[in-house]
């Protein structure tokens, strides 16, 4: 099977399934779950099957580039291509799409009401989110992250709780102020951009997918650039072309406004676009209404998979694009990793609702990932430290897939308790333990893992991150280190007042039934691939690393190309008082270590 | 004064005059008719204006009059402003006819 | 030349123009054939509706431009049919003017101006006459379905539309002041009895009184300024007038500033009251709560697009790039020999290359190289101040309305109200990519070639959503007999299809991806970053982000409010005639962006005849 | 100086008809009033029209404008305005708005017209420039001043023909490159297409409706 029809068909799947649910006359709530549980699952198992060796489609390990890469032409005026492929820091986030949607969908026996246009939303957000991690076009990859919005925002608003209009609308409102951002940062890129520049011209030689859309252009462009004749620009919206772009050619180092250069200001309008579904910490403020007023099953997707996509952006768009940029970013954005981890974690210490607790410890995690990635400047020797700054990455993107695991988890036990007792009051349960053992068991692991404990997922990605930070400021690392005893603090104490304790002392008492089969091979899964992961991060390392690896080389590189050769700036360095005061110099002074 | 040929501008000039006249009256009358009113002569000044564009012999650069095309566009805009006047008087009518009134400022079932 | 031979010419040209302005044609013949209708005893059985839909049917085939192989083969041309045809009816021998003249094709093609030089017959002219005539018919089947007009009216209502929309025709191809405002004339006058359709309710009455006092009063200001403007220039015709404008400020002129400034201001006072811009856009909320959906429809979809055609035609075909070499009077008697005018120009071309700085050199070099090729066709740097100008008022104007249309629609209680808000702040973002094309215009053809496509890929998209959620509107009027939003509390569990198309059609109106509104938004934003105005793109994103609010206040009305309990039932089937109406509105919406090159392919042919 | 020009004396009287009338029109407070002295003020425009040499135009200003909108405007005057209605009184607030309003616009309007030196008239423009084309015309103005202000009269034939699209007021020669001077055959045939819609319509709002069954809409 051609990778174009492959991943199409696992994209597209879910939508098969919604049209399905819309032309069946008179279909039942429980067809409806069935057939969208089937569904989800055929994409879940066609994603886990890239997993096992010796298919004909399994996704390599240790292979940087990009597989099962394709590009039909979509709109090859607009150089917009509808480009999909899978690389190290893709691949992983779609099998975890797949199982948490998969996961959420099984956990949505309890929705009744409009099941119809509620399975359908849902199998749509599928495919949306499925998208943005698929898509290696930029124009496509914003696109479908707007589709992910819209059945989102109907998703809380209609099957939420009591303040659900609310929440919805601050969750999109939030989302689609920072999309305008982006689609302007997009805009640009793709303006700035020119892939007929010689430097490119290895890239452009090499690379399959530019030699078969616009190779002979661009060639064509090249030579006769060479030849110092005048070219028109070709733009594009390749997002590897741009990466190449950013890290080889200084096409996005014009000043643009307030003499900051074009890709500093890229690089922001793209950083608040991804720190706001990320979140992070100014702009977190949607995601604890979102999550308490989500339903279960969304309230796992959003922050099983949601949250990740700001990540994705981060590592895919951001940093990749703009290395000048993120370099004169390192302290800001690591700053305020560092205030999400803390904040996150103090305002879960603070929480009386269960949910709410959950949500803001998501808050707490994802600055992790923030942290992760802004490690960028940490120099050895005069060069920029790539080993250090690939760590970061790795604990970052770890950091992803274990949060992705251990929140779905988490707001799976807590949708399972509000099910029964209807109330989330964290004062109001205690002993837990004697009514629901395997249910109290299965929980404990799950919050453990998300508390970071050694052997759990949580763990590898926290430690990765902390230790690169420690290179990069030790400061900033024993401040984040912090987190760790917050995150403990308050997972056990909810442990504690949730679970253990002599007696259940809140209302509806008799509902406390034990866990249904069903919920409990959810979150028996769930804790399943949390302790693979914990005790075998090479089960997810040998995926990623190698590109990881690869983006964190080519940018220091960069970095490191642009600090060196010039006599001149290394003098400044050492004289700042004395230099002008451009953004050049403010570049050199910042990054002293 | 009377010594001195007249040129385009002393038209512009009678020409401006009934520009404001019509302006004021349309912003001051109360009556549908009264800013009816208002507009022809806002029109007539145009009016005006075209046909003094028109004649050469009324400027030094002669060749940059508008000659015969300044009054076919004269003679266009009074057939369309008697057809617009037309319609005005009907539709004012029909408003009078649902109101009582032809007072603008009565208006007032549309917030305005 | 003799007399008979100008007689002969035009002749010629009158013939040769007919043949491609058929659809308008068509459009009154079907006008005449509706009046005449009622003389027999036996014509008042005959549905007016059909007669207006298969005129309108026929002009719209019509008005695909048909087939020529003249640009691939002149030769073929020459002996093609019509040509035969031609040269039997004029004269026994072939005239004198092909003879004499390589320009003269043997008939009309896109690119050319037909009925001598009054009407430009281009790519634009022909999208904007499909377009318009295509909403025709989708609108007259629209009221085939509401019911509105009734029997009586039909005929009368039916040709009001029909008459305005050779209006609407005439603006949006006008070459020529006089056109331009016949055309607005021609379009507003029915607008104003339209609005007034439903005579017997007092506020249709009071909405047709003030859009015609107002529109008389905007038509007056704007002839004012059409005189001004046509005076100080010498002449009426836009190539002519952009010539001499061009001209006058390169032979340092300064003494018609004010005339010109003033004349310009008052005809873009009459145009952006015909767009309903900010500060003029005060009669279109009264207008569209008085009048009914269906017209709502018509003046929001239609007149807007006009008006933008217009406004296009005006502002590209003031500042600089005359579409051919002109023969009006008045340049003729101006005497501009070739020689003179080369002269002008090199001294131009000169200033030029000092003015740019060191980076636009060689850009420079080009320009000039091209002024001496083709003197007379090619904008040159003396009307970059007025292009400068233009820029900064209509910009101006686009984002004080977008911003104004979106904050005034907050606090609407009707939903026509609120439409009508909503169709301000889209016309703030249709002028916008004018503003960018005429900023382009003297550095990059190809950018304001892009520009203008954006506003026809905006116009397509447009004309789905606001068609659909006009025809939703009317729609639910028949049957819950209210059109305040809070009577739309909960109907999506009566009508659940429909309330589905018309989510779709707000989320396309937020522009919102994968929605048709966004690939027009997007292009929008595009042609504006290239053209570097910037500030006017952020206040295009900042007011999508405003716009959000009130369109999804109204959707979260429809499907999150409980429905009260006083409200005859809304069921609309989606498998019914009106229902699969709106779906056949809204798949385009849903399914536009799949269709982008196409789409592209197709708005830049019509955008490039405006650069040739 | 003694060279007392009548064509200028008869601008004047005409221009003082015209300009007094249409203050009156803006002060007036009876309707009737009002609409008569409209009617002065276009028929003073329309003897503008002839002194400029527009003998048509002045003829149609009469014809259609004064004769046909005036009595259309009395007719909706005596069809509307009952007793009470037909003097209407402006408040003092609105008074003070427009002489606000008057002198800005005649501010910015006044100085536009004189701010083209060329528009002045022949002889004064003529003294106040110096280019050579305009020299020339100097000397020709000065030759013969009685004559140059009604040399180009336009005549009907003219204006007929162009409205069927033949112009034979341009200098043929010119004619001949292959682009066709504006005929105005569209326009002049359009126009009677609208003139009819225009009809319709009148007539459709103007004339009762026909009794059958109450209206299903709100």
């Amino acid at each position: 099977m051609s990778s174009a029809a492959l991943l199409s068909s696992i994209l597209f799947f879910p939508c098969l399934g919604a049209l399905v649910i819309l032309f069946w006359a008179r279909i039942s709530p429980a067809m409806c779950q069935k057939v969208s549980l089937v569904c989800s699952g055929l994409v879940a198992l066609a994603t886990f099957s890239f997993l096992l060796p010796g298919l004909p489609w399994s996704f390599a390990p240790y292979e940087a580039t990009v597989q099962h890469g394709f590009a039909l032409d979509w709109i090859p005026s607009f150089q917009i291509y509808y480009y999909l492929g899978l690389d190290g820091i893709s691949f992983p986030l779609v099998v975890l799409t797949a199982g948490v949607s998969f996961l959420a969908i099984a956990a949505s026996g309890t929705i009744k009401k409009h099941a119809v246009s509620y399975y359908i939303l849902i199998l749509l957000l599928i495919t949306g989110m499925l998208g943005v991690f698929l898509s290696l076009d930029l124009f496509l990859f914003y696109i479908f992250w707007e589709v992910v919005l819209l059945p989102m925002y109907f998703l809380i608003g209609i099957w939420g709780g009591p303040r659900k209009e609310y929440a919805a609308i601050k969750f999109f409102l939030y989302t689609i102020f920072g999309s305008i951002l982006m689609l302007i940062a997009l805009l640009m890129l793709y303006f700035a951009s020119d892939l007929t520049d010689p430097r490119l011209e290895e890239f452009v030689k090499s690379d399959t997918i530019i030699q078969q859309t616009v190779g002979s252009q661009a060639l064509e462009g090249i030579e006769a650039r060479q030849a110092d004749d005048a070219v028109q620009p070709l733009h594009t919206f390749n997002i590897l072309a741009l990466q190449k772009i950013g890290q080889l050619t200084d096409q996005f180092d014009e000043p643009l406004l307030w003499g900051y250069s074009l890709q500093w200001w890229a690089f922001l309008l793209l950083f608040i676009g991804f720190a706001i579904k990320l979140p992070l910490v100014p702009v977190h403020t949607w995601l604890p209404d979102a999550h308490v007023e989500a339903p279960t099953p969304i309230s796992m997707i959003l922050a099983g998979v949601l949250l990740k996509m700001g990540g994705y952006g981060l590592i895919r768009i951001c940093y990749p694009i703009c290395p000048e940029a993120a370099q004169w970013f390192a302290y800001p954005v690591a700053i305020l990793g560092v205030i999400a981890m803390l904040y996150g974690a103090f305002a879960a210490l603070a929480q009386w609702d269960f949910k709410r607790l959950v949500a803001y410890s998501s808050v707490s995690h994802m600055g992790y990932v923030v942290l992760g990635l802004a490690v960028c400047s940490v120099y050895a020797g005069g060069q920029v430290d790539s080993q250090a700054w690939a760590m970061g990455m790795n604990g970052a993107m770890f950091q992803m897939i274990a949060h992705g695991i251990s929140s779905a988890g988490m707001f799976f036990c807590v949708g399972m308790l509000y099910d029964r007792v209807k109330h989330r009051q964290l004062d109001q349960f205690g002993g837990l333990f004697h009514r629901m053992p395997t249910f109290s068991g299965l929980s404990f692991g799950i919050f453990f893992a998300s508390m970071g404990l050694p052997g759990l997922c949580g763990f590898i990605g926290e430690i990765f991150v902390l230790l690169s930070t420690w290179k990069f400021s030790a400061v900033l690392a024993i401040v984040g280190s912090l987190t760790l005893l917050l995150t403990a603090g308050y997972i056990l104490w909810t442990l504690q007042r949730v679970y253990l304790g002599f007696e259940y002392h809140g209302p509806l008492p008799e509902k406390l039934s034990p866990a249904t089969k069903g919920e409990i091979s959810i979150l028996g899964v769930l804790l399943a691939f949390a302790i693979l992961l914990g005790i075998y991060p090479q089960s997810l390392f040998r995926y990623m690393e190698a590109t990881v690896t690869q983006t964190a080389d080519a940018l220091a590189e960069r970095l490191s190309a642009k600090e060196e050769p010039d006599e001149q700036q290394a003098q400044l360095r050492i004289d700042p008082l004395e230099a002008p005061a451009d953004t050049k110099t403010l570049l050199v002074e910042r990054v002293q270590p | 004064m009377f010594t001195q040929p007249i040129g385009v501008a002393h038209y512009l000039v009678v020409g401006a005059i009934l520009f404001v006249c019509g302006i004021v009256c349309m912003t001051t009358k109360r009556n549908t008719i009264g800013i009816l009113m208002g507009v022809e002569l806002v029109l007539s000044a145009a009016i005006l204006n075209f046909v003094a564009f028109s004649q050469p012999a009324f400027r030094v650069d002669q060749e940059a009059s508008l000659g015969i095309d300044g009054h076919v566009f004269a003679l266009f805009a009074i057939v369309l402003a008697a057809a617009e006047a037309a319609v005005a008087l009907a539709i004012a009518l029909n408003y009078y006819n649902n109101h009582s009134t032809i007072d603008v400022d009565r208006a007032q079932d549309l917030q305005g | 030349m003799s007399f008979y031979q100008l007689i002969v010419n035009a002749k010629w040209e009158s013939w040769a123009s007919t043949l491609v302005y058929l659809p308008e044609i068509v459009l009154c013949l079907t006008i005449v054939i509706l009046l005449l209708l009622r003389l027999p005893r036996w014509g008042s059985r005959i549905s007016s509706l059909g007669i207006a839909l298969v005129g309108s049917v026929i002009a719209f085939v019509l008005s695909i431009p048909f087939e020529t192989t003249a640009e691939a083969n002149p030769e073929a041309a020459t002996t093609a049919q019509p040509v035969s045809l031609l040269q039997e009816e004029t004269s026994p021998n072939p005239p004198d003017i092909e003879a004499s003249s390589e320009e003269t094709k043997a008939y009309k093609q896109p690119g050319d101006t037909i009925f001598s030089g009054l009407i430009v017959y281009d790519g634009l002219t022909i999208f904007f006459r499909q377009l318009l005539i295509l909403f025709v018919v989708a609108l007259l089947i629209l009221m085939g379905l509401t019911g509105i007009p009734d029997r009586d009216s039909g005929a009368d209502v039916f040709t009001l539309i029909l008459g305005a929309t050779v209006g609407f025709s005439l603006m949006v191809s006008s070459n020529h002041l006089l056109i331009a405002f016949l055309g607005v004339e021609m379009a507003s006058v029915p607008s104003y009895v339209l609005a007034g359709t439903l005579k017997g309710r007092r506020i249709a009455s009071e909405a047709a009184l003030k859009f015609a006092l107002y529109g008389a009063g905007a038509a007056g200001v704007m002839l004012y300024g059409m005189s001004l403007m046509a005076g100080a220039l010498g002449s009426a015709h836009l190539p002519t007038m952009a010539e001499n404008l061009a001209q006058l400020t390169a032979n340092g002129v300064d003494d018609r500033q004010l005339v010109l400034f003033l004349g310009g201001l008052m005809i873009l006072v009459g145009l952006a009251f015909k767009l309903s811009a900010f500060p003029f856009h005060f009669w279109c909320p009264d207008v569209f709560e008085g009048a009914t959906a269906e017209v709502d429809a018509f003046l929001s979809v239609a007149s807007k697009a006009a008006a933008i055609g217009l406004l296009l035609r005006f502002a590209i075909g003031i500042s600089g790039v005359p579409g051919e070499p002109i023969e009006a009077p008045a340049a003729v008697a101006q005497a501009t020999s070739t020689e003179e005018a080369k002269n002008t120009f090199d001294i131009l071309a000169i200033s030029q290359t000092e003015a740019t700085s060191l980076t636009f050199a060689a850009q420079a070099d080009q320009e000039k190289t091209k002024l001496e090729e083709k003197p007379v066709t090619d904008p040159d740097s003396s009307v970059v101040p007025i292009q400068d100008l233009i820029v900064f008022l209509i910009g101006l104007m686009a984002a004080l309305t977008t911003t104004f249309g979106n904050l005034a629609a907050y606090g609407q209680t009707n939903i026509k109200r609120l439409m009508a808000y909503s169709t301000i702040a889209h016309a703030g973002y249709l002028m916008m990519p004018v503003a960018a094309a005429v900023a382009l215009l003297s550095k990059d053809q190809a950018g304001a070639q892009e520009a203008v496509a954006s506003v026809v890929v905006y116009l397509i998209a447009y004309f789905f959503m606001n068609l659909g959620v006009f025809a939703i509107i009317a729609l639910l009027r028949n049957r819950i007999r209210s059109e305040e939003i809070e009577d739309y509390a909960g109907i999506v569990r009566e009508s659940p299809g429909l309330v589905v198309c018309f989510g779709i059609l707000m989320f396309s109106l937020i522009g919102l991806p994968p929605l048709a509104g966004f690939l027009g938004k997007f292009w929008i934003f595009a042609a504006l970053w290239e053209a570097g105005l910037i500030t006017l793109l952020f206040i295009g994103g900042l007011n999508t982000f405003f716009s959000i609010f009130y369109y999804l206040r109204v959707l979260k009305v429809m499907v999150l409010s409980p429905e009260p309990d006083h409200r005859s039932p809304a069921a609309i089937p989606i498998i019914s005639w009106p229902g699969l109406y709106v779906a056949a509105l809204t798949v385009p919406v849903a399914i536009l962006l799949v269709f982008w090159e196409p789409i592209r392919v197709y708005s830049l042919w019509a955008a490039a005849d405006l650069f040739q | 100086m003694d060279n007392i020009l009548w064509h200028s004396v008869f601008f004047w009287a005409f221009a003082v008809i015209t300009c007094g009338f249409a203050v009156m029109v803006v002060l007036s407070d009876n309707i009737v009033r009002m609409a008569v002295a409209l009617i002065f003020s276009l028929s003073g425009a329309a003897g503008l029209f002839l002194l400029a040499g527009a003998d048509f135009v002045g003829a149609m200003q009469l014809m259609i404008y004064v004769g046909g909108t005036l009595v259309l405007l009395i007719f909706g005057v005596m069809l509307t305005a009952q007793g009470p209605f037909i003097s209407l009184k402006a408040g003092s607030g609105d008074w003070i708005i427009a002489v606000v309003m008057v002198g800005l616009s005649l501010a910015m309007l006044l100085p536009m017209a004189w701010s083209v030196p060329d528009w002045h008239g022949p002889a004064m423009g003529a003294s106040e420039t110096k280019t050579t084309k305009q020299t020339a015309l100097q000397e020709e103005a000065e030759a013969d001043q009685e004559t140059v202000v009604v040399e180009h009269n336009v005549s009907v034939t003219e204006i007929g023909l162009s409205l069927v699209g033949v112009r034979t007021d341009l200098n043929q020669e010119d004619q001949e490159s292959g682009q066709l001077p504006e005929g105005y055959l569209l326009p002049f045939e359009i126009v009677s297409v609208h003139l009819l819609v225009i009809l319709i319509g009148a007539a459709y709002l103007a004339r009762a409706k026909r009794p059958r069954k109450p209206t299903k809409y709100p």
